[in-house]
């Protein structure tokens, strides 16, 4: 199997690696390019913690190809904070304790970014039907619902 | 250490709600798990497994495999020894199979390779010649004699005539006269009960890297619930010392209880070994749920008598838990736990632990526990119904307090039951009106909980900043907790301290993160490990001052002298006692090493409002609130999460979650797809009231809430369907298929 | 395995002829990169068509919509003009998988994988959908409904690919509608499904409809007993049991992990019957 | 002398006593003493067991102190999720 060479643009940065032409995106991050905030709970696209933006679009990174990102833009978890300055929804799901064990937090807060962006003012369901791919066994979802609104809040408010 | 004197203390700390200590690291994505980490010339590790429920190995070839270029090493059973003790022989076999395969997952041989294709190649090449043998996996069906038998020789002693050398244990509790009991009621209803396996259900895999040099020394990162443990049942399957591994645990992502054993570190350390090379294991998903500890299934028989006023007569459950391929003690707990909430004067439980074709069952929050308390709860539930009483008040009525001579034997001390219940009969949730097609359903809920052994250092920093070093995994915020419960002993503000978790080579032996203990007991610790630091501070002041010792004393982060006999100082801060500490004496710490008791049971009341949509089956959770005892929240941001969470894993159980094996004995939905653990939109918002009846075994009065919260769903749950479809269920899950199933039935 | 990007449709067409392996189409790749990672397919050659030109695209086409086979679901959910004409047909597509997973899967990926529980067939079926498939011999069309041969396996033929698909337009009354049943609230696949479409005259009796059902049989059903039974209709009672009981009689599923036999050929009456419903309030109907 | 609650299926082990009394002033000699009368119930001791003493749940403390008139319930080893 001929490994592929991809160039690409992580987080804002120009980024090369090289692939096997059947490694996931996922596998890229976490193992080429040591991006290790994108998590594997299931790698069938059911739990959504490697949830990614690839060109603007949220996707699960275990269901992209890494050669499919030549060219492509990515966005991770790593890139969500601004050097010391975190995402209102960083900070919400710290002072909301919308986290237990973690593993699944990057995962739904790229996701809940995503929802933000297009949606700046969600009601809770359309936030839950949103989310229902990212799996999260630790809180039964509600401190997670409602860091999103708080997050949202004050983001219009902004 | 008992409830403080001062029991009616005002807290500073406790019961504030400070940001958590690996916050910034979990929401950047910076925090290290399990499968976050890597070593130099690090290789993949994968492993072969059975394809097979039950079958013979009569033999393995793997010379093909080894011969691939870019594998490593490969090994099989024959690579570990045997160990004596049983214990751990059977934690290794189920490791790695030895003679015979089980369970469909049951590791057979492993390969260390320089990719993950390498590795998946070399499986492929490993030939392995079973002679398939006849399988079981229900649990009754393992108990009838002519069952097929899964492990000879861990049948209980006095087996049975009739059943199946399958059953390994039995276990009766109870007390007072049944016969007359029963003969007092009004009412008797007798129902037997089913639930099913289910997987505890992190969503972080299991992950370890292991390496192990040339010299015997080992280091083993893993994600664990208790790295301790890990640490013991490797070096002792590895036959190491147990001093030469050392063991880090990773941030933990969910465990549980299915992190508190091993399924891959033998594994890994052994292919570590055999290739000298540092190696990753990974567990897939698929390998989860063939391959880790769910949860039993279980099938229990309840029957209890009542008064037309609705007084417990007499109750009596019987329980059969299968646990999987090796001995498994659960029933225990389940048969001890069914009838905690209630004060009964005749009351007996029959439990057996029984041995089937499926994986080895692992602890799963409150491990016996939510099946038992499902069918009791049902049961009380139907009687109720059928002498027309409120639920509330029968719960009520019975209800176990201090003095009650518990159903599995102790008389409790101060508990919260009647208060909780009384905080859900008071909650506008209960009055809340019902529409067509929908149910109410109530359930109690209950765990032991328990202390254990517990180590922590709490070191001075010069410039008057605290670090804690304690030795259990976070999984629920445990560290804000411990930080908050030293800041406040300390009397100084919570961002002055940080607490870590240190592997095992920096404390002695911490027991594992489970049975809600951590709060409770590394707390306890933290607190006289606080309170020994004290000590020392007051005697370098008193030496400064030049006054003895035992005039001075500490408040709110100060040095004090204790009256005006004493001398008329200036309090002396944290900050100025830490600074001249080299000129005094040296650095300050306190630790405390303690087998931790006296965590105090802790009991749970749930409500829940759902509709059933009659046409298909399917049910939408309305309305949810969760009333438990916390004896005193320290973070109760973490407390209600820990309700909410065990919560919505006891509805996932109730509604949809289960192992499903075909007939030939395999697994047939080892995917989160078809395995469905609720998801956001499944549900509403979970609301909580937090009760706090001081524990009197741990100074600020904590409890452990962790396990209770996954009990009372099941029941809660299975009342509500009930009631809203007007019949009455009785097995679990209450998958659509199921329930429209019971509604044709009625007709 | 080989990954290519390919540049043009003859491209494909070549790449995916000369293959003696296994070859493998990439839309989305919602299933492929999920039997790739279970082993349940070990391809030779994946051949990426998204970087095709006008694939990617929503085309109006003789008062319907041409829809490249590269457009995702979440694309699609977004095309107001989609949205208005063929609801239902939209509404199957985004019930594939998660948020996540509609930024990825297509309708013509779907309708590849061959399953018979595909969320998006039952609408396109409905809706008398046609594909264009380009291969070897050229370009052809084919209605949705031939696609699907079995479990797993549909009717292309090696180097042949699927580049658009067709809704047809829509008379002025008349809207379609899909609904699935799945034990949980999302990310579950149909245990089974139904896709109406139909269109009513002024007074809001329905003069044509379509009536399939997904998961309930080896491949997707057109039920015309089920379309019989309410047109000519305003949907009451009667009709719609008629159509319900049409439903559950031709209903030829397994029993599996998933649901029973029993309970699948029970609820697509219900599905058909509500669907129909919701169908006729878009349509105008009251 | 110590009154100690057994548990039903262990009372195989003490001829079909429900409460055994023996002359003990802390966990390890209830143990050791137990052991002494009802060999029976060394393997179940063996696994592992906890000590309820008026209420409180003990697993492994052996010098716990037992007075004459605590309530004395021998339990399974518990453990948890």
């Amino acid at each position: 199997m001929k490994n592929i060479h991809v160039s690409t643009t992580v987080n804002g940065d120009p980024t090369e690696f090289i692939c096997a032409p059947d490694e996931s995106l996922l596998d890229v991050l976490r193992d080429r390019l040591r991006l290790t905030g994108s998590k594997e709970g299931c790698g069938s696209g059911d739990c959504g913690a490697c949830s990614v933006m690839v060109d603007g679009r949220l996707v699960c990174s275990c269901l992209v190809l890494g050669a499919e990102a030549e060219g492509a833009k990515i966005e991770t978890i790593e890139g969500m904070a601004k050097g010391d300055d975190l995402h209102p929804l960083q900070q919400h799901f710290i002072d909301g304790a919308a986290l237990q064990c973690g593993i699944c937090t990057p995962g739904i807060l790229v996701a809940a970014k995503a929802l933000l962006e297009k949606n700046p003012n969600p009601t809770d369901t359309e936030v839950r039907y949103w989310l229902a791919g990212n799996l999260c066994r630790c809180t039964g979802y509600d401190k997670i619902i409602k860091a999103v609104q708080a997050a949202a809040a004050e983001m219009r408010g902004a | 250490m008992a409830l403080d004197e001062n029991g009616k203390r005002t807290f500073n700390i406790i019961g504030t709600r400070p940001p958590r200590p690996d916050g910034i690291d979990k929401v950047t994505g910076r925090a290290m798990y399990g499968a976050d980490a890597t070593a130099p010339g690090m290789l993949t590790g994968h492993i072969l497994r059975s394809p097979h429920a039950h079958a013979k190995i009569k033999s393995i070839d793997t010379s093909a495999a080894e011969a691939l270029s870019g594998v490593k090493a490969v090994i099989t059973s024959a690579d570990f020894g045997v160990p004596e003790d049983d214990y751990t022989r059977d934690v290794q076999d189920n490791c790695m199979a030895r003679e015979k395969v089980l369970y469909d997952g049951h590791a057979v041989a492993a390969v260390a390779a320089i990719n993950a294709g390498v590795a998946k190649q070399a499986l492929k090449l490993i030939k392995v010649e079973y002679e398939i043998l006849p399988h079981v996996t229900d649990v009754d069906a393992a108990m009838k004699p002519d069952a097929p038998i899964v492990l000879a020789g861990y049948a209980m002693d006095g087996l049975p005539k009739g059943m199946s050398e399958n059953v390994t244990h039995h276990f009766e509790f109870g007390h007072g006269d049944m016969d007359a009991g029963f003969a007092k009621a009004d009412k008797i209803v007798e129902r037997s009960f089913t639930t099913a396996a289910t997987h505890q259900g992190y969503i972080e895999p299991h992950a370890c890297l292991a390496t192990m040099g040339g010299d015997g020394k080992g280091e083993l990162w893993v994600c664990t619930q208790g790295h301790y443990h890990v640490r013991g049942v490797c070096a002792d399957i590895l036959g190491m010392d147990a001093s030469q591994l050392r063991v880090t645990a990773s941030e933990i992502g969910g465990g549980f209880g299915g992190k508190t054993t091993v399924f891959i570190e033998p594994v890994a350390l052994a292919l570590a070994r055999k290739s000298g090379r540092p190696v990753k294991l990974v567990m897939n998903r698929e390998e989860v749920f063939r391959a880790s500890g769910p949860t039993v299934s279980s099938s229990t028989d309840v029957k209890i008598g009542m008064t037309k006023d609705g007084r417990i007569t007499a109750a009596h459950a019987t329980l059969r838990y299968q646990g999987g391929a090796f001995p498994s003690g659960t029933v225990q707990f389940g048969a001890q736990s069914a009838f905690a909430a209630y004060d009964l004067d005749a009351v007996q439980t029959i439990g057996w632990n029984v041995m089937t074709n499926r994986p080895k069952e692992a602890a799963y929050r409150a491990p016996g526990a939510p099946m038992a308390i499902y069918a009791v709860e049902s049961v009380v539930d139907e009687l109720c119904q059928e002498l027309g009483l409120d639920p509330l008040d029968v719960r009520l009525k019975n209800a176990a307090r201090k003095g009650t001579k518990s159903a599995y034997g102790p008389t409790f001390d101060d508990i919260g039951l009647e208060a909780t219940l009384e905080a859900a009969k008071a909650h506008p949730h209960y009055a809340a009106p019902l529409g067509p097609n929908q149910g109410r359903g109530l359930s109690c809920g209950f765990w032991f909980n328990f202390g254990g052994n517990t180590c922590v250092t709490m070191n001075l920093n010069f410039d008057g900043t605290v670090g804690i070093t304690e030795g259990n995994p976070d999984i629920g915020g445990s560290r804000a907790s411990i930080s908050m419960m030293a800041a406040e002993e300390l009397g100084i503000s919570y961002d002055k301290v940080r607490t870590i978790v240190a592997d095992t080579n920096s404390l002695g032996h911490n027991d594992i993160t489970d049975g809600s203990r951590v709060t409770f007991a590394v707390g306890l610790a933290t607190i006289k490990a606080a309170r020994e630091a004290i000590k020392v501070m007051c005697a370098r002041a008193a030496k400064i001052w030049d006054i003895d010792a035992d005039a001075v004393y500490w408040e709110d982060g100060f040095a004090k002298p204790s009256g005006p006999n004493a001398g008329a100082f200036e309090p002396m801060s944290i900050e100025e006692i830490a600074a001249s500490s080299p000129n005094t004496g040296g650095p300050i710490a306190g630790h405390h090493e303690v087998n931790a008791d006296g965590a105090g049971v802790s009991f749970g009341v749930h409500l829940v409002d759902l509709e059933v949509d009659p046409e298909t089956g399917a049910t939408t959770v309305l309305r949810y609130t969760v009333f438990q005892d916390a004896g005193k929240a320290v973070h109760p941001d973490y407390v209600e999460g820990q309700m909410q969470g065990g919560a919505v894993q006891g509805i996932g159980w109730a509604l949809n979650e289960e192992y499903i094996y075909g007939q030939d004995g395999r697994l047939q939905n080892p995917g989160l797809l078809d395995y469905r653990i609720p998801v956001a939109s499944d549900l509403p918002d979970i609301d909580t009231v937090i009760l706090e009846i001081p524990n009197p075994g741990h100074p600020y009065g904590v409890r452990g809430v962790g396990e209770t919260p996954i009990v009372p769903p099941l029941a809660a749950i299975s009342n509500a369907v009930s009631r809203s479809i007007g019949l009455r269920m009785s097995a679990l899950p209450m998958s659509p298929p199921k329930i429209l199933k019971a509604l044709k039935s009625k007709g | 395995m080989r990954y290519v990007k390919a540049e043009n449709v003859a491209e494909v067409v070549q790449l995916l002829q000369d293959e003696v392996g296994v070859a493998r189409v990439l839309a989305g790749g919602t299933d492929v990169l999920v039997q790739l990672k279970m082993g349940m397919v070990e391809p030779d050659l994946i051949v990426d068509i998204k970087h095709l030109e006008g694939i990617k695209d929503i085309v109006s086409e003789d008062g319907g919509y041409r829809i490249g086979a590269a457009v995702s679901g979440a694309e699609l959910g977004e095309h107001a003009g989609v949205v208005a004409l063929w609801p239902g047909v939209v509404e199957g597509v985004e019930l594939i998988g998660s948020t996540q997973v509609q930024g990825r899967a297509t309708m013509a990926g779907n309708l590849c994988n061959g399953s018979p529980a595909a969320d998006s067939v039952p609408g396109l079926v409905a809706a008398d959908a046609v594909v264009r498939i380009a291969g070897p011999d050229g370009v052809r069309d084919c209605a949705v409904l031939d696609i699907p041969v079995s479990p797993g396996k549909i009717s292309l033929t090696k180097g042949e690919f699927i580049t658009s698909i067709f809704l047809p337009k829509r008379p002025e009354r008349a809207s379609d509608a899909y609904l699935r049943f799945i034990p949980r609230t999302e990310m579950d696949i149909a245990v089974a499904a139904a896709g109406v479409s139909l269109e009513l005259d002024a007074d809001g009796t329905c003069t044509a409809a379509r009536v399939s059902l997904g998961a309930v049989a080896p491949t997707v059903l057109l039920v015309e007993e089920a379309a019989n039974a309410i047109i000519g209709t305003k949907l009451d009672e009667a009709s719609l049991e008629i159509l319900a009981a049409a439903c559950s009689a031709v209903c030829n599923p397994i029993d599996d992990k998933r649901g029973t036999i029993e309970f699948r050929t029970e609820i697509a009456g219900v599905l058909a019957k509500r669907a129909a419903l919701i169908a006729y309030k878009r349509a105008g109907g009251q | 002398m110590v009154k100690v609650a057994i548990w039903g299926s262990l009372r195989r082990a003490t001829d079909g006593k429900a409460e055994v009394e023996v002359e003990a002033g802390n966990f390890k000699q209830l143990l050791d003493q137990l052991v002494v009368q009802y060999p029976g119930l060394k393997p179940q001791i063996k696994r592992g067991v906890s000590l309820a003493l008026d209420g409180k749940i003990y697993r492994d403390n052996w010098f716990v102190k037992i007075n004459e008139d605590s309530e004395v319930v021998l339990m399974p080893y518990m453990v948890g999720g």
